[in-house]
């Protein structure tokens, strides 16, 4: 395992940042915030210029076949610019079961349109009780034809206005495991009975809505997967989702690290830097500790899922659990560094701090992981 | 044995709840009761009233002198008024600044003339206070007041700014810190004023904070005159009238009286109760179970359960202290520091039992308990750093009250 | 609830600080320690004159008829003196029970022995899980004519090398609740059949032993309380227990405290004392605040025992796990503030710091009673 | 696809399993074995053949040139040859100061003679070393040290006194900081030694720690007479030196390699073990029911199961980095500080899992795992304190990792 960039990803690294300190600065994300569809086309037609749209695609598909490591250097950027709209839903969300379990034809028609940055799509999952669990997919799917008729809400499910198609995962079956029954449909988000009403969320920045679908006929040809076997693609893409969570906190993390050490050094109090104080040395190098070994898991479990190793589960259940927490800490303690100012809405420090709540709480928080991980230990 | 004395607290006892039952606003205490939000005028007005009619009645005013509008009852009548009024929960809010930092730093400091003019309209609720305290450059490092004041004649003339002013919007009256010597050494260059918000040259607007809701203000002095009669003691004594108020305000209006009511004066009645916690925990199901099956959150609600009680008593322990006179100062800092980290820990044990619905901000329909959790939440991470961040208190046990050298 | 000391309490505490600074220094405690018994008879004579050993025992027996708050005043005195020696175990884990539930030929026979400094006593009741519930006491004591037969082995039974008769908790008979079928003998520390091996324990200022008896016979007369009925006798004797090693936790903890606040005033390091540096500061002020809310608590628990209010059991609880944990995290800032030197053997620090450690364990550690508080929230 | 290159490592891994089967102590990795207590001569000289065993196989010795005992082989081959003795958890021990601290730092700053003096005979375990540092006034502040070495034609005499020497009491040689000059400034009065334990004026005695154990020594120094040619670096650099030694006790040796090492080489072996946390919960019954049942200690479990991985891979990536000539510098103080407060954590832990029995100490038939549990606990309170304290550790990585001012 290696964990130093080489010097392609060291490329992208940069290039990254710079294309996001230029096309996504903060005043586009309190644009977006302010948007009910919090989706900007310009930026997204510029991401699939340089390429991001079909990262981790083959060639064939119009993608740039670099690998899920890559991914997560890309995303670690994303979160350090704390960047809106629909990437994450596209990319990962839809975007993984349908290049690991779409067929040809499938992925001949989706994946194409995606990295070209014509195709904005989402996944919807969360039901009532907003946990990422298979005894919680009850919307209902039902044969007609050669249709299935899908009626129910789901909860929770991101970026659903910008989305030209919605993965749905509906019950199709019942037995026993609830696992098994879950089967995923391509939504074309247009179809006649689809209503999405915006939820009022905390991370602003990351727009997530209540999906009711009346009576829609979705036809089986869209179908990813196998019927009733919809549930291990999603939990495959989980894994994955999680990894990518995980850089973005990390790249979150840093930049409140960053911004919170040049105002220590900046603030004058008592007439020096507050950051020759050690109340405010010590918070800084504990955020720094943090971060570090939040950053160590996180480029392990982004290894394993890239090499395919049998430790994924356990390193992205690891990984998820300490940054989440890491994350949430380090947001803590930037607001309180900072003070009052820290503490108003101008100030860019609570929007990292609501996306920490928002990614801990995704697929899982870091109590639900470290429950995972225990049962790997009974 | 009941005694006579016994006889009578009963006797008022009844009496405090039958005014209760009569004068409690619609609902209260029922979950279906919604306050209006506490920075309206809505509320604002409600508030005045309320006060008015505690004070009517004989509740309120307590620890103050007749001639200033103080109401003087025996102490174990007082305990019995705070006690059921505790019990209900009243309503607190809008005009507890006043309360809680004007009339005490008045009280200490000002002149005779300035007592019976404030301290009276202040206890009946009849005019409402914020403060000028913080400004941009002068949050931990307080002495550090950029505003001036500068005398011309009979009058004061002020420029500068404030900010994280609490109960700005609607107040009538401020109290205002202000540089007065330019020279001077720290501490000794500050003057305490007081005076109202019709004054011209006085402008506010909002200072919107993290949780999306505007408590707190930003207040302006452009060439405003003060007339010299509204100066607080005597000029350049500024610092020690500041700490007065801000003392007053870090132990919650010296209202230690049944724990409770400390708390109550700066709006945190709920951060007593456990139950609500336990509630939530089992109302709320995650993964198909409930969250208080799950011996893990059951330990961490105690925790709060437990830190909860040793809030109370310690509260009482300090009351206990004033009533025999005995030297209380610096565990303001103390109980400040607790409450405030306490309500972050509290807070964030909410979100983690809330799970996705962790959220669900106010105003959603699918938010729990009316968003009431997450924006308690948020609105924690500025208890740590309002009144003296938990860094300078810190400082102030350890030098104040451990003796350490500074 | 007065948390004031009044003045005869303001009293008993400075003579009792008085007595042990110049009766217990740090010289006998560390002579106890090495001491296989940890007995002092010399102190313990003294203790008898100034009636501490039947503070609580009516005049009739001897006592000064003086309250539970006031013993928890002066057990505050003995934690903070790190007191050697058997008084919890005569004053609280023998005498209660006897005090309590004793018939008026025991009391008689008992207390005023105990108070005059002639009687030393203890409890046998922890077996091999070292867990104090009923369904750990299996250790059996069959009738035989006028007598039991007694025969097993008992665990963590401290001063039992100290004692003249030893509270023996055995299992009298058996149903479906564990509480039932407990019954509580008197044993003669002398009799035939008796063996008692010391245990090597950390905090060594408070001896333990593993006790065997090999069928030892004790007279019926012995019994304190009902046949099969001990069990309610033990839960009420161990709630006054808990909270008196409450009082001793916030006494040492403030011993801990003051003695670190001095050093920081003292120690010079970089040219000044490290009481001005943060880290030191802020150590010192939470430790304060633990402190402080650990004796609220405290308080309140030693209140309503005194009262005999119903809160008792939720407010020994309470009491119980905040101090146990308060106590450890004082006594570990204590050394780490002390750096090298205290975590020498030398030092005093340890002392405080391996009894925080059995006091939290002794009679259910900070987790077992939120546990037991959360039952009673269900 | 089987290169030539893979074959050859499989050979070599082939050989070090087979040279371990045949070579390491009898009964090594069961729970039977029970290794001499490690401040034991017999555990000293066994240190010290073991190191011999390894040097002669070509297992050890890497990191350093030919010329001074260094084994050069490609960084394949160690890679593989660290995981097989890494696997096995091999004994490390009484000869690591030497290893840890006394070689890099010689490396570093010695002149030619004396690197080819030292360093063979530590690589090869022939000499054993220890290392005079801190001091009763020089703990946190190092630099204050008092022990002084005075000129005298060729030799150089030395009076003071050392604490906390680890390894004090078999070492065969020493390193030493002393003050050469009593009017420089601090960080340029101090100049570095090594001495033979054998020369006269040297004396050590135990430093009892409060587990019991006297794992640390004091030495002390009455005109000791060093030759002038055991000076390492120059007059005046003993503070540069010294930071060398300490950076590299704190980063264990320089041993990121395969994360595990940097802990084997401070005795920590099992730090990266968390399977034996749970077997302990599992065979822990408390109330009748086993410990692993509670969900509250599962998480906990697991908490420090992550938090080890966390160090394991951190350790891999400053390897790595190191591989890569990447700066490295003050990232040891991370590391210490989170291994140390770490082990204090997981030192607490085993304590709430164990109950009563946390209570029973080494030599007690009673006591589980022959009561290492709780002597890692206690010996945990020392590694927040050792090798620059957290504290001091925090100030580095603010002002020298994050730049922020002194």
């Amino acid at each position: 395992m290696e964990f130093i960039l080489n010097e392609e990803q060291e490329m992208l690294k940069t290039m990254a940042r710079d294309f996001l300190e230029n096309e996504c600065p903060k005043t586009l994300v309190r644009q977006m915030m302010e948007d009910e569809v919090g989706h900007s086309p310009e930026l997204w037609k510029k991401m699939a210029e340089v390429g991001w749209l079909g990262l981790v695609f083959p060639e064939k598909y119009g993608g740039s076949e670099m690998n899920f490591r890559d991914l997560t250097i890309l995303c670690e950027e994303m979160g350090r610019a704390m960047m809106p709209g629909p990437f994450f839903s596209t990319m990962l969300l839809a975007g993984m079961p349908i290049l690991e379990a779409g067929t040809e034809e499938q992925k001949q028609e989706f994946l194409p349109k995606i990295a070209s940055g014509d195709l904005v799509c989402t996944l919807a999952v969360l039901e009532e009780d907003g946990d990422f669990w298979p005894g919680a997919v009850q919307l209902k799917a039902t044969p007609r034809g050669d249709d299935y008729i899908i009626s129910g809400t789901k909860m929770f499910v991101p970026d659903a206005k910008a989305a030209d198609y919605i993965l749905v995962a509906a019950r199709t079956g019942r037995s026993a495991n609830p696992e098994e029954g879950i089967t995923l449909f391509m939504v074309d988000a247009t179809e006649w009975g689809i209503y999405i009403k915006p939820l009022l969320t905390m991370d602003e920045t990351r727009k997530q809505y209540e999906l009711m679908l009346n009576r829609v006929a979705v036809p089986a040809s869209n179908i990813i997967g196998e019927v009733d076997q919809g549930w291990p693609i999603l939990e495959s893409m989980a894994l994955k989702a999680r990894a990518v969570l995980c850089a973005e906190m990390v790249g979150g993390g840093e930049w409140v690290l960053e911004t919170s050490v040049n105002y220590a050094k900046d603030r004058i109090a008592f007439g020096v830097p507050i950051g020759s104080f050690q109340a405010i040395k010590h918070k800084c190098a504990d955020m720094h500790s943090g971060l570090e070994y939040a950053r160590s898991l996180m480029e392990w479990a982004a290894e394993v899922i890239k090499d395919g190793s049998p430790d994924t589960q356990i390193a992205v259940s690891m990984a998820k659990s300490y940054c989440g927490d890491v994350y949430k800490a380090v947001c803590g303690e930037g607001i309180q560094l900072h003070g009052g100012i820290g503490f108003t809405w101008d100030h860019d420090m609570h929007l990292y701090f609501k996306r920490s709540r928002s990614a801990d709480s995704a697929f899982g928080d870091a109590n639900h992981h470290r429950g995972l991980i225990a049962n790997r230990f009974d | 044995m009941t005694t006579e004395k016994s006889e009578n607290l009963n006797a008022l006892r009844r009496e405090v709840r039958a005014w209760l039952r009569a004068n409690l606003p619609k609902g209260w205490g029922t979950p279906e009761y919604k306050p209006p939000p506490s920075y309206s005028r809505e509320q604002h007005e409600q508030g005045k009233e309320w006060t008015r009619k505690l004070y009517d009645a004989g509740y309120t005013g307590f620890g103050y002198p007749k001639e200033y509008g103080g109401i003087e009852r025996p102490r174990d009548e007082i305990a019995v008024i705070r006690a059921e009024l505790g019990r209900t929960g009243t309503p607190g809010g809008p005009l507890s600044l006043g309360m809680l930092v004007a009339a005490p730093a008045i009280l200490a400091h000002a002149n005779e003339e300035q007592k019976k003019r404030h301290i009276p309209k202040i206890l009946s609720g009849e005019e409402s206070w914020c403060e000028g305290f913080s400004e941009p450059d002068a949050g931990s490092d307080l002495a550090n007041v950029q505003t001036t004041a500068k005398r011309d004649g009979d009058e004061w003339v002020v420029n500068g700014q404030k900010c994280w002013t609490s109960m700005w919007e609607f107040a009538d009256w401020s109290l205002l810190v202000a540089k007065t010597d330019l020279e001077a050494p720290r501490h000794r260059n500050l003057t305490y004023f007081v005076f109202s918000t019709d004054t011209p040259g006085f402008s506010r607007r909002p200072l919107r904070q993290m949780s999306g809701e505007a408590e707190f203000g930003e207040i302006f002095f452009d060439d405003m005159r003060i007339p010299h009669e509204n100066m607080i003691d005597a000029e350049g004594r500024g610092w020690y009238v500041a700490m007065t108020a801000l003392m007053a305000e870090r132990s919650g209006g010296g209202g230690f009286e049944g724990g409770g009511s400390a708390l109550a004066g700066i709006g945190m009645e709920g951060l007593l109760d456990a139950d609500s916690l336990v509630n939530l925990a089992k109302n709320t199901k995650r993964y198909g179970k409930s969250v208080w099956e799950d011996e893990a959150f059951r330990q961490k609600i105690v925790q709060i359960a437990i830190e909860t009680q040793a809030m109370r008593w310690s509260g009482t322990r300090m009351a206990a202290k004033m009533r025999k006179g005995l030297p209380l100062g610096n565990e303001a800092s103390v109980f400040k520091n607790f409450q405030a980290e306490m309500r972050q820990r509290r807070g964030n044990l909410t979100m983690e039992i809330l799970g996705a619905y962790s959220q669900m901000v106010r105003g959603s329909s699918r938010a729990v308990d009316n968003g009431d959790w997450v924006y308690n939440m948020l609105r924690s991470l500025g208890a740590t750093i309002e009144m003296g961040t938990s860094e300078i208190n810190r400082n102030i046990i350890a030098e104040r009250v451990l003796g350490l050298p500074r």
